[in-house]
């Protein structure tokens, strides 16, 4: 290391040295002998945060944009990928318009957002409460945290499949269970049969596997609230119910905006498990887009609008995630 | 009210960004009622909208 | 049979072992994973020591079966070599050659097509349909029928309270109208001590579960898929008075004589809700079969088999299930995959076949004398086979399925709209298909 | 009452609290519970109707899960020799006999293979990139990392079409090349910015230390710096790893015979003659297990985890 | 406005007593320090006279209303927190309101109070702002008007200056005080810096270790420390101790040092043992003539005075002088101490011997 070069030496000379030199490493080098400087520098920094982020960008480029804008050239073909050998046409937004002007692709945005409201509601509800109760920090709440976070960890296409088993009228476990507690009989209803209780059937799996999700978030909000601002609000003789509405909830709502926009993102894509636990079914009443448009995509093969598809439920995400980021941040900077 | 106005007009940030935020979940909240099919239809556009000023307006300053 | 192994064997070394051999001696055959596919796994051993190649199976779930599978045909993929597809494939398989056309092989080989059963061969092998055109050699014959509980049927009281009701003998029903009665009678009847229920029919809305059962009921009602003399025409055909009638018959089923919460019943559920002792009844496929004859529960002749019953006007039809097998166009190595075929074709082969438990369609199998007598389900089988019809096989077929899907599910199991509404709007349905394809 | 403090919950309050989150919790596991214990019935246990709560319990279901079997004709089964292996027994019980393994063992060792290699593969450019995310100015930092994070929220089947066309052309569908990198591309976006978290969180002295001390930067990097994100690479590394562990739209889409791994494979387990219910129970319990365990070994990083590193420890 | 009553207050945490028998009073309009290094039990004291904590047992009275067992809400007071505890969603308008707010005052007089304190804080132009961009002054401010707005019976402050930096303090000590003097609340301060103790306090309470070492006003403690312990911790460079063993009967007014007498306030009591003579530094003073013998080892410049740093064969004692003088290290020199000013502590017990100097002052 050359003599005096370091940050000491710079600051000793009464100059703000991070402005004139950018770095003390330049310093070093250029203060050295070369081979010496070489072992000191390696690369330029620049360099280095190149090569360092240069792969991710690369992979990203090549799994996601690159076929993102491939859908995006795709959406305005006729394109049919089982057809290889016919002829691709141009066919500008005609498409979309056919797609936003479906009445029943319609009705399945319909679906899914009555799956998103009521999912994201309870998990809420529930999470928070949750999260609330946890908070009192009695004796072994960390263990039963764990357990109740498990299955948020399970594959989501295992949980769908295995639900169809549970919620089976004769032989399943949901029915016996309410016949337990309510004496109505087993077999009278079906939980993902007609009679409007399948959408609930989606929307009790869903709150079942993502409310641990919910409940992290407002945990890490309530944990984040300090003991001194409810000391404050106790002297300031705020009563207990009032001092949750002004500060736990006021002070949890960002993180709650953050489980709302991750979980309003998550289950708008939601595939896996609502496919395999009903397939839409009955009729179409849990036929949610993702699960219209995998079918338009792979079954019917229409390439051209499938993307096009594609193209509008990723604006919509993409909108939402946007939001979501600002929120982050704004979560961060507490 | 007035602060937000001169704020769009001077190009700064906030207002703008929140004026897209808005368009957005407008956007989104048109693609899923089902009230009126002609909101559906034009669902996309206010979204679509919406992003592309979130991504320019985040770029305005403070 | 050994010694006729041995010169079979000496053959195909010959010819295309070799050339097998030359290049890759692996084969890959895929096909649904089923009970059908373990049998093949343990006959193929034979061909296994036969021609020493070596046999990879990819055995897809039937949930997954079609995307899967067409996924890999669409892209030109090499997983397979030989495929066991499904009857649907076959236009689209034909129109965007993944499969090898077999016509100048069976010439070559002297195999021919008559010496299987006519359904399968138009069902699996040809298109288009009714033309010499083959793209694979039926492999495992299938067909939606019925089982019964045998031993409920015979039971004295349950035969008396039947007849007081009926004023006729509890027999196996051989119309759909005897069906729903018998349905209708063991619907909420207690036996020991288990409410039991009437019958498990199709209602699966992912693939193609109710199109299956809906259709299985509709053929023998009237149904036809358009006019015979001008295709694609479909008013007054799918929608005709007698296809309404048989659809609103599969709902009044649905209706009266299911189990509770059976909305989205397929192969295994129907097979679950059977064996579990909770139905009268079963809607099938053929190959389900053999695994109720051992069923701890339902098997050891507690269970009886039936030709799907015939309609109101006498009309008689079943739906078609089962598969041909093909050689994928794209392998590399459609010697070896060629010389499973022929192998697969043998007498002895298919009769092996049959006792492993998989369903021959080879006549000089199923028209053997012994051949009735050699299972409890072999005889409605043969008798099943005679009377399929089978769903489109167009290439579009997937888009005409999906419609399908969504207007019986809808009606039926929904509950939305009337039979002649889901038809028009059926037709709707595959006009549009049609017309996207170019065909109308 | 000597321990009162306003933020200090009453006892009684923490017992109404502790009675109500054990009921939740007893309420959440209990599908859990049903089908662990749904995976040591036997097969008509599994659908008795009305469903059995006690039974006898039985390995059958793993023995089907680890096996593929044939069900000879009745008179065949009695003239095979006596089974000389306790599977084997399992099997005869049932009526088949074993004529192999199952594919299952492979397509767990795809899971883990897929999942363990593009977690490795999120973490070493997840853990660079956050490096110099954190460290170095980097033009357009914030777009980036937007950019970077927004392509997480991207809807699977939005690039399903071009990257099933893409891995055709290049020859990766169905290899486990083509998954690693595929989930790497996915997951990479948590690692950055729950790595930067973690990154920003150590001090830049240690590091201009070991610079004067004559390090280089690479150096610097790989030995102050790393070893202290140690914490936060793991814990990013279990967030991947689960999420790699358990998709299943690519894996339907792109994979079969070769790659595929266990979520698509699980749900479809198919016995001799229907749904084998057992099996099925078996393979999501044996699925379900590194996963549970990680998520005890965890437990004090999730938060952190799913608010992408918002929330700080 | 109220008199605070404190008897035998004590509190436990498990095995832990951080408060061990307190008892004192503090008057009306009266700003009162509780002093004492950390971990003192301080803290606790005052968080128990807030509520946000409840004895073990002891009393609180205020204004001869015992509301130990009560919590906070109910004993109206107002508190201002070391880390200001303001409500970050809020602004700076709506944390000022809020205790008015929580106790349903009509808006009109919410907005009519807000405005007066912040006029009387200077934060008057900040009132639409939030609280997350103030600097740690405003914050203090901020935190006082929530805390007066109200008009409560008593102040609370737990080391309100501790998270501001030195030049603030400086500032914020002075305002408090002025807002003290124009309000005349009862204030309870917890510090631990004995400056701002004695600058800003009408009473101290010194605590060590859960017990109240001494209580009166900041002359008082100064001068008449009342354990070995206040003495040492109040008053900086410290008071000096000699250490040595002697004894004098009571009515005595010299002292053996070794074999030097020593001039000293009429003892009240019998000494005997080993004694600690106690002189502040500025009582010391550098006198060739004086029998006392020392040799000058340092000397610390602070302007217009000086720290001498002396070595006597009874240990070092530091001398405030003039800096006029001149003090060379290795110079040897005698000192002589005012004796009115001298204490006497008795080494065993640490406490102060009783003499005609300290007989006014509280012994805690």
């Amino acid at each position: 290391m050359g003599e005096g070069a370091g940050p000491g030496g710079i600051a000793a000379l009464g100059l703000p040295w991070n402005e004139i030199m950018p770095n003390p490493i330049d310093i070093a080098a250029k203060a050295t002998p070369p081979h010496l400087a070489n072992r000191v520098r390696g690369l330029s920094d620049r360099a280095i945060a190149w090569i360092f982020v240069s792969p991710t960008i690369f992979l990203l480029l090549a799994i996601n944009i690159f076929p993102l804008i491939w859908t995006i050239r795709l959406s305005f073909t006729n394109y049919a990928a089982n057809k290889p050998n016919a002829e691709v046409k141009w066919v500008g937004i005609r498409n979309y318009t056919r797609i936003l002007t479906d009445e029943d692709i319609w009705s399945h945005m319909t679906t899914t957002a009555h799956f998103l409201i009521w999912t994201i509601l309870l998990q809420v509800i529930i999470g928070f409460t949750l999260a609330w109760l946890i908070n009192r920090k009695f004796k072994g709440n960390d263990l039963l945290t764990t357990l109740i976070v498990i299955p948020m960890m399970l594959s989501p296409a295992v949980v769908g499949n295995f639900w169809t088993f549970l919620y089976q009228p004769q032989i399943g476990m949901v029915n016996y269970i309410v016949e337990f507690f309510t004496g109505i009989p087993a077999s009278s209803f079906s939980m993902l049969g007609p009679g409007g209780l399948a959408p609930w059937s989606i929307i009790i799996v869903d709150t079942w596997m993502w409310t641990p999700f919910v409940m992290l978030i407002c945990l890490a909000g309530l944990r984040s609230i300090p003991d001194y601002i409810y000391e404050a609000a106790e002297v300031d003789r705020a009563s207990k119910w009032r001092q949750f509405w002004t500060i736990t909830i006021p002070m949890v709502l960002p993180f709650l905006m953050l489980a709302v926009l991750f979980r309003g993102i998550e289950n708008f894509k939601m595939f896996d498990m609502v496919n395999l636990l009903t397939g839409g079914g009955p009729g179409s009443e849990t036929l949610l887009t993702s699960i219209d448009l995998k079918r338009e995509a792979f079954e019917k093969w229409r390439t051209g609008y499938s993307s096009a598809y594609a193209i509008i439920l990723f604006v919509t995400i993409f909108g939402l995630a946007s939001i979501y980021v600002k929120a982050l941040n704004k979560v961060k900077e507490r | 009210m007035t602060a937000f106005l001169s704020g769009l007009f001077r190009f700064r940030r906030g207002p703008w960004e929140n004026l897209a935020t808005v368009l957005i979940a407008l956007g989104v909240v048109m693609l899923m009622q089902p009230f009126f099919l002609w909101a559906f239809t034009y669902s996309f556009f206010v979204t679509l909208v919406g992003t592309v000023m979130f991504i320019i307006t985040s770029h305005f300053p403070e | 049979m050994s010694r006729k192994t041995l010169a079979a064997s000496a053959a195909l070394a010959l010819v295309w072992g070799v050339q097998a051999n030359a290049q890759a001696n692996e084969l890959t055959l895929c096909w649904a994973a089923w009970d059908p596919a373990n049998a093949l796994v343990e006959l193929s051993k034979d061909f296994e020591a036969q021609s020493g190649t070596k046999m990879n199976f990819e055995f897809v779930p039937w949930p997954n079966f079609a995307d899967r599978m067409l996924n890999e045909l669409n892209s030109g993929g090499q997983l397979c070599d030989l495929m066991i597809g499904d009857s649907q494939w076959i236009g689209g398989a034909a129109e965007n050659g993944w499969y090898l056309k077999m016509n100048d092989f069976f010439d070559a080989n002297g195999i021919s097509m008559d010496a299987f059963v006519p359904a399968t061969v138009t069902g699996y092998s040809e298109w288009p349909k009714n033309t010499p055109n083959y793209w694979s050699l039926p492999a495992f014959g299938d067909v939606v029928g019925w089982t019964y509980r045998k031993d409920w049927f015979e039971r004295p009281e349950i035969q008396a309270a039947f007849k007081e009701k009926y004023g006729r003998d509890l027999t196996p029903p051989a119309t759909f109208a005897e069906l729903k009665e018998v349905a209708e009678f063991f619907q909420g009847r207690e036996i020991d001590g288990k409410t039991v229920y009437g019958a498990s029919i199709y209602t699966e809305r992912g693939s193609e579960g109710i199109t299956m059962g809906v259709m299985d009921v509709l053929y023998s009602f009237g149904f036809k898929y358009d006019n015979p003399d001008k295709p694609y025409d479909m008013e007054g055909f799918v929608n005709s008075p007698g296809a309404v009638e048989g659809l609103e018959f599969y709902k009044s089923l649905y209706d009266c004589c299911v189990a509770p919460g059976t909305s989205n019943t397929y192969m295994g559920e129907g097979i679950d809700a059977y064996k579990s002792g909770q139905v009268a009844l079963q809607m099938n496929f053929a190959f389900t079969w053999p695994g109720f004859e051992v069923d701890p529960n339902v098997g050891g002749g507690k269970t009886g088999y039936l030709v799907n019953p015939a309609g109101p006007t006498g009309d008689h039809f079943a739906q078609l299930g089962g598969q041909g097998i093909s050689v994928v166009a794209n392998s590399d190595n459609i010697d070896g995959a060629l010389a499973y075929i022929k192998w697969f074709s043998q007498k002895d082969v298919q009769d092996k076949w049959w006792s492993l438990g998989g369903f021959s369609a080879l006549r000089a199998v199923v028209e053997d004398p012994g051949f009735a007598a050699s299972q409890p389900y072999a005889q409605t089988y043969l008798d099943s086979m005679a009377i399929v019809k089978d769903f489109w096989a167009e290439p579009s077929y997937a888009s005409l399925l999906q419609a399908s899907q969504a207007r019986f599910h809808d009606y039926v199991v929904a509950g939305n709209g009337t039979a002649k509404e889901a038809l028009d709007g059926l037709i709707a349905d595959w006009t549009e298909v049609f017309q996207d394809e170019g065909k109308l | 009452m000597s321990a009162y403090s306003v933020t200090e919950p009453s006892p009684l309050s923490k017992w109404l609290a502790a009675g109500l989150v054990v009921l939740y919790t007893i309420i959440t596991l209990l599908p859990l519970v049903w089908i662990i214990s749904t995976s040591f019935k036997t097969g008509p246990d599994s659908i008795s109707y009305p469903p059995k709560v006690f039974f006898e319990p039985t390995l059958e279901g793993y023995v089907n899960l680890f096996s593929t079997r044939t069900r000879p004709a009745v008179s065949e089964l009695e003239s095979l020799p006596p089974p000389d292996t306790w599977y084997d027994e399992i099997a005869r019980r049932q009526g088949t006999i074993i004529v192999g393994p199952s594919r299952f063992g492979e397509r767990f060792l795809n899971s883990v293979i897929i999942g363990f290699g593009s977690t490795f593969l999120s973490i070493l450019l997840g853990t660079m990139a956050a490096y110099a995310f954190s460290r170095f100015k980097v033009p357009l930092k914030d777009d980036l990392m937007f950019f970077i994070l927004s392509t997480r929220m991207m809807p699977p089947i939005a690039v399903a079409i071009p990257i099933y066309l893409m891995y055709r052309e290049l020859g990766l569908s169905d290899t486990h090349l083509g998954m690693i990198l595929l989930y790497t591309g996915v997951n990479i976006s948590l690692a950055v910015w729950l790595l930067k978290g973690f990154m920003d969180e150590i001090p830049r002295e240690y590091e201009d230390a070991a610079l004067i001390d004559g390090y280089t930067r690479f150096q610097a990097f790989r030995k102050v710096v790393l070893p202290q994100a140690a914490t936060g690479i793991a814990s990013t590394a279990i967030f991947c790893l689960i999420f790699a562990w358990n998709e299943y739209a690519f894996a339907v889409l792109l994979t079969s015979g070769n790659a595929q791994t266990a979520p698509p494979f699980i749900p479809t387990i198919i016995g001799v003659g229907g749904q084998d219910w057992p099996a099925v129970a078996a393979g999501a319990t044996l699925f379900l297990l590194p996963v549970m365990i990680f998520t005890i070994l965890l437990r004090k990083h999730l938060l952190r985890g799913i608010t992408f590193g918002a929330v700080r420890k | 406005m109220a008199e605070i009553v404190i008897r035998n207050l004590r509190k436990e945490f498990g095995a832990f007593t951080a408060v061990k028998g307190s008892s004192f009073t503090i008057k009306d309009g009266e700003f009162f320090m509780l002093l004492g290094p950390s971990g003192c039990g301080k803290t606790t004291t005052l968080r128990m006279i807030a509520g946000l904590e409840l004895p073990t047992s002891g009393e609180i009275l205020i204004d001869g209303e015992d509301v130990s067992m009560r919590p906070a809400s109910q004993r109206d007071i107002a508190m201002v927190f070391q880390m200001f505890a303001l409500y970050p969603h809020l602004n700076v308008r709506k944390n000022i309101a809020y205790p008015l707010v929580s106790q349903g005052v009509p808006k009109a007089q919410v907005a009519q109070k807000v405005a007066e304190v912040a006029k009387i804080l200077r934060i008057d132009h900040m009132l639409d702002k939030p609280v997350g961009g103030l600097s740690g002054g405003d914050r203090q401010r901020v935190a006082l008007g929530r805390a007066i707005v109200r008009n409560p019976k008593a102040f609370m402050m737990d080391e309100p200056l501790g998270a501001l930096d030195a030049e603030f303090r400086e500032i914020m000590a002075e305002e408090l005080r002025a807002l003290h003097d124009r309000m005349h609340a009862t204030t309870v301060y917890v510090t631990h810096d004995q400056l701002e103790a004695m600058q800003m306090g009408d009473k101290i309470v010194v605590m060590n270790h859960g017990v109240v070492e001494q209580f009166g006003t900041p002359q008082d403690i100064y001068d008449h420390p009342a354990t070995l312990f206040v003495a040492d911790f109040i008053g900086s460079p410290s008071m000096n101790f000699l250490r040595f063993e002697g004894g004098a009967q009571a009515g005595a007014e010299t002292l053996m040092l070794g074999d030097l007498p020593m001039a000293i306030p009429r003892l009240q009591e019998p000494a005997q043992g080993a004694l600690v003579l106690g002189v502040r530094p500025e009582h010391v003073t550098l006198s060739d003539a004086a029998p006392l013998r020392a040799r000058i080892e340092a000397a610390e410049y602070l302007g217009t005075t000086q720290i001498v740093t002396l070595s006597t064969p009874f240990g070092m004692v530091k001398a405030r002088t003039s800096s006029a003088l001149s003090a060379t290290p290795g110079d040897l020199t005698g000192l002589a101490f005012a004796a009115p000013r001298l204490s006497l502590f008795d080494a065993t017990t640490g406490r102060a011997v009783r003499t005609a100097a300290n007989a006014g002052v509280d012994h805690g």
